[in-house]
């Protein structure tokens, strides 16, 4: 492989640095902190997307990047979510490790096609592996309307030959993208944009390169009567509720973090379960053909015998999200949901 | 230019009459009057989601739509506006109560709160509303006029696209499937140099976007956007020609997004020189200067243009302001029209699953 | 409204006219008798798609359609998926009732921007009704590889707004089609092309005009045992079971033909669930994401405390379908592996 | 044409020598050869999917591929064919046994059984190859060819497109990419006047294909597809430019499918003059007259090209028949490269869903 164009200034970007300076970081800075290590470590690895360059992206991830890689790597691509994301595909084929930002991840729907049929099939085609990731912001609460609020694991997690990541929080975040990198698979990779600013979410992370593996799920709490199983965003609504849960109903409440969509860790969801009985899973998407119901067969097939209630769900309602504050609240599951929903539980 | 004394109602330019060149003035400064209220209400918070102004392209907006035929009864021609598109929609017969109360998600507005900025339709004035997905508007207006040219009727489509989105797959099977089934549609390239911080040559190597018009077999025009005068005209002419059944026209609009991509865009990617040029070259204050020395406006005239449109905005805004949101509950309803959406059974009375 | 321009011949095309000669139909050609018949009952009803034309479709649905009703209302499109469906979104603003046809379901793909934010949320974003069917052919087992074989079911099963139709016979099929057409809402009607000329699935069907309401189940078979909630091509895999079943284990299986998959006739299965207690799921569609999950899901919101053994799934294993005959028929769910599961759950 | 004595090794046209004349005759017999024998593959049974001929169009497919500097090594250029593109995958180093075997479906065969007619992939020699859903692999190839610009390889991709397929989105962001990077890519239009049934009138509205080159501000040429020296000149051409780091040449190539879309597809929507007067442009027949009028080869020479194409093509038939299907449990292997996808717990030895 010949050298990669390399970049025009030596001056790492400023919020990709606080690691290194032992300063907490946000949900957003441990992201392009991940990135950035990822593409000083490999040559191969570069970004395409929509004003990802000069701009640093809508969300300012990438700020400073183009700079320091370089434009070649650092592509601002135009608007052609299909046309970027198989360009990626391609660059994949010869060895690259394409990056793709989705401005917001809703603008992936054009990108379905070339996702679903092409991307996810190539190891399977023996077309070689697709080591790509597909990033970018997801989710609901910021009156943007049903076209900037979009979950989007659904839409892929049927598709196999996918793998789909969801953070929760800054060490998960950046290990997680940096695994995503270095996986030989295709990643869809969202980011709640809620939590990207959220300050109580900072944490000093490692100063040593560290990676989190896709494919399992953390315990972000241990608990003994009632599991929740949640992921993104919603791990910290149920935390939430699992503090008052505690409090004033003596309950213990377990909370699984997924982090990784796909593939599920099925042993850790049956392990939780064999352990409290109850479960309660909590998704800000919508209802009708969320994960949430093959988490819930995944139970029935290998837990059946444990459970000592149905399998609920707190979701998002059947709709689209719409841009109105009280709508936006009425239709998003919110913690006083995730509440009544446990207390359910436990009484069952 | 000499002075010349004319019926107020006879043709002045390019088959417009004084009153209609008011008219045309009076969209343009509704326009800019309405975007700079929102500023203000969104500077106070009023406005959750983005904000973007038009600044700048007003004048290929307004112009272009005025060459257009609109009704309120549903029977007129359609437009399928995009952001920066404020002139237009009023042009239409929008109004800027209604852009107020859709930008502050109002429960009285247009789209009862559910959708953001101008994302709301009106069939009865025309107006298809955008998703935020871009191209996708090219293919449903060329089927929206499809429909039109299969029952005889004579009404023709005009839609606003950014230079951006022409690089969209959707503008592109949108567009041709307009030209084989010649569709009346009038296609307008508002080429305005960026697309969000992306300039021209980013997004394709075409050197001017009326080229692309050849390759799909319609007719292609490039007029300055900021020229009102000669962008109704050209404007004019992609009309007739759609409603004459000579199928859809690549109208390239030259003009100059002043502003940055929405409200959060400090627009610090731009060139200095390249926005000092711009701003000299405003649309509106070229056609107000323009107006008084062909003399088809007075001071007066125009001075009283400027108060009916601050009273127009400061009055809607007012009302916008004071309009409630929609009610939270309403959100289960019209996801479809036969399906009920129950909410969730976490708030239900006695909470209950089997129950919801 | 003008008037609709009308066809150029006035001859009924041959393999419409069955069901008036009290003839057995097709799959097929109930769908084409449904279609035909909806299209000279309403004028606002027309065609659009590759080749559905002069050709009358790749599977020659529309034969001599557009003979009869004139190429105005039998469009043949360009290859754009994306803008065809797009643009009878728009035909329905206009107060038209299109009926789009994917060649291969699976090339819906390149439309499903369109189809899940545009055409789904037009009635919740304030924009109207939006009548429109999309049909075409779907499912395995004709050794066409991974890109004519697809069920497109979970693609949208998570998308409020949209209708989902899978009919498993002849009488169901035409009932089915007209009653998607006479919907106000987008209606996806997937045709598994392995039905389309079975010989032994042809019924005569009434003479008289019906329909088939949207999102209610069939009880296929009664039972008190088991049930099988399944569609499509799997019922007929599940009756062949369930033949065997009572033959040689004594056992009365239910099966539901679910017709619908969207909305899911949540009734049917509580019901069938409380009479039996034991339910085994089978679509042809792959697995993990597959619809079993939010039957599942479902049945634990409503019917826990009936169920007497898990809920279980017999599907597609997570591939794409291949090529090759010994592939394709390991992927794909088979009869014996609906016995061998049924068998389990009776005995459980 | 004057006979003349010539070096055989020296250039007789378009910078071809004898051997490469000769050579490009028997990529175009294999081609032509491989195909009927595999239609009598397809009625004895051994075919399950669609079989699609290129009859008619060997000669561009071959001439273009021809321009291209074929490497084993996966140093070399690359293509992405499509179903009209045997020939092509012949001049890059495909073979007719690997032909024969992903159409049958071996286990042997390039896919391993998984894919069908010529989806198959091989890096080695530069072959990219496709999905059924048109235009994906347009946006494909510019980002293959992105990757070698940016590590500074100096190869070249060439593309196939049915005029069908570009009216794809897939199609126009693919070569908007390619055109806005500068990609080294040269998109061959197969303008064989008809997508399945649909005549190029309902494709588009673009008199010509090449008319879109302006629309991308890429270089655009039109050739008669059948005459093979004059495709191989514009094809050298245009992969010279790409080469040169001129980026992407738009190059429509007119030819005809002499069959219907696929071997189901009796093409009776085609006029019957339309065939025939196409049928006197075979491309195979054009060049071989020529050779032989040129003296570029004597019959006799021809007749050893047919006789080698003949003893490969049935080599290869016998082979790929007498090969087995992959055995039924390889589907589980390979759909992700860490994830491990298990057999359904219906067909474990105890069945038992808790195991799978
Ligand atoms: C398919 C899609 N991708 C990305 C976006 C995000 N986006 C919104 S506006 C915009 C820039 C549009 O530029 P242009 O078309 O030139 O219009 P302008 O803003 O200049 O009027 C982008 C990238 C989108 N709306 N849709
Ligand atoms: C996105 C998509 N839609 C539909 C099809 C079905 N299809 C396969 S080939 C074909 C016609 C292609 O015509 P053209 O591009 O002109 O190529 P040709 O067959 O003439 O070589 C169609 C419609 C497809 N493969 N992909
Ligand atoms: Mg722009
Ligand atoms: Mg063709």
């Amino acid at each position: 492989m010949a050298t990669i164009a390399q970049g025009t200034t030596r001056t790492k970007p400023d919020h990709v640095r606080k690691t290194e300076r032992g300063e907490a970081v946000t949900f957003l800075e441990a992201i392009s902190e991940g990135l950035f290590e990822e593409m000083e470590r490999d040559p191969r690895v570069f970004i395409l997307g929509e004003d990802v360059g000069v701009y640093g992206g809508a969300f300012k991830l990438t700020r400073g990047f183009s700079d320091y890689f370089g434009r070649e790597r650092v592509i601002d691509t135009p608007i052609s979510e299909a046309g970027f994301t198989g360009a990626a595909a391609g660059a994949a084929h010869m060895g690259m490790r394409p990056v793709v930002e989705m401005q917001f991840m809703d603008f992936i729907a054009p990108a379905y096609d070339v996702i679903t049929n092409y991307i996810a099939t190539s190891l399977w085609r023996d077309a070689g592996p697709m080591p790509l990731v597909i990033r970018g912001p997801v989710g609901g609460g910021s009156r943007s309307g049903a076209f900037h609020a979009q979950n989007v694991e659904m839409a892929f997690f049927h598709t196999p030959g996918l793998k789909i990541v969801y953070p929760s929080n800054p060490y998960d975040a950046k290990g997680l993208i940096k695994a995503a990198i270095r996986d030989d698979n295709p990643v869809i990779f969202e980011e709640h944009k809620g939590l990207y600013r959220a300050p109580h979410l900072r944490q000093v992370l490692p100063h040593e390169d560290y990676i989190v593996p896709l494919g399992q799920a953390r315990t972000a709490r241990e608990g003994k009567d009632l599991t929740i199983v949640t992921y993104g965003m919603m791990v910290h609504k149920s935390l939430e509720a699992a503090a008052t849960l505690e409090k004033e109903d003596g309950l213990a409440v377990e909370i699984l973090d997924l982090r990784s969509l796909l593939p599920l860790d099925e042993d850790a969801i049956v392990a939780s379960v064999q352990k409290t009985s109850r479960v309660l899973i909590v998704h800000e998407d919508t209802r009708t053909g969320g994960i949430a119901g093959e988490i819930a067969l995944r139970i029935n097939e290998k837990a059946f015998a444990w459970l000592d209630a149905p399998i609920l769900r707190v979701t998002a309602i059947d709709s689209p999200i719409p841009y109105a504050p009280t709508l936006e609240d009425y239709v998003l599951p919110q913690t006083a949901d995730i509440l009544t929903a446990a207390r359910y539980l436990a009484r069952y | 230019m000499a002075k010349r004394t004319v019926a107020p109602d006879s043709e002045l330019v390019a088959g417009l009459t004084r009153r209609q060149l008011q008219e045309i003035y009076y969209y343009l400064a509704l326009a800019r009057a309405a975007e700079e209220r929102l500023e203000i209400l969104f500077r106070q918070g009023h406005v959750h989601g983005g904000l973007y102004r038009s600044l700048g392209q007003e004048g290929e907006s307004v112009a272009c739509a005025y060459a257009l035929r609109p009704r309120t009864d549903g029977t007129g021609d359609l437009i399928a506006p995009l952001i920066r598109n404020t002139g237009a929609i009023f042009v239409m017969g929008g109004t800027p109560l209604e852009y107020f109360r859709q930008y502050l998600a109002r429960g009285a507005g247009p789209s009862r709160g559910r959708e953001t900025n101008i994302h709301f339709t009106d069939f009865a004035r025309g107006i298809i509303g955008p998703v935020s997905p871009l191209g996708t508007m090219m293919e449903v207006l060329a089927g929206a006029m499809l429909a039109c040219r299969m029952r005889g009727e004579d009404r023709v489509g005009m839609i606003w696209c950014g230079d951006g989105q022409t690089s969209t797959g959707a503008w592109h099977e949108g567009i041709n499937f307009a030209a084989v089934q010649r569709c009346p549609v009038v296609v307008v390239i508002e080429a305005n140099r960026w697309a969000f911080s992306t300039p021209t040559a980013l997004q394709t190597r075409a050197k001017q976007f009326v080229d692309k018009a050849v390759g799909y077999g319609i007719a292609g025009e490039r007029v300055d956007g900021n020229d009102v005068i000669a962008t109704y005209e050209a404007a004019r002419r992609a009309v007739d020609r759609a409603r004459a059944g000579e199928g859809p026209t690549l109208l390239e609009a030259e003009t100059y997004r002043l502003r940055g991509h929405a409200q959060h865009d400090a627009q610090d990617y731009v060139p200095a020189d390249e926005l000092e040029q711009a701003q000299a070259r405003d649309p509106v204050e070229l056609f107000r200067k323009r107006l008084l020395a062909a003399a088809w406006a007075t001071s007066a005239e125009l001075a009283a243009v400027h108060g009916r449109v601050a009273r127009e905005v400061e009055q809607a805004a007012q009302q916008a302001v004071a309009d409630p949101y929609p009610e939270a509950e309403e959100a289960c309803a019209g996801i479809y029209t036969d399906v009920e959406i129950r909410p969730p059974w976490t708030r239900l009375e006695a909470p209950d699953p089997a129950r919801a």
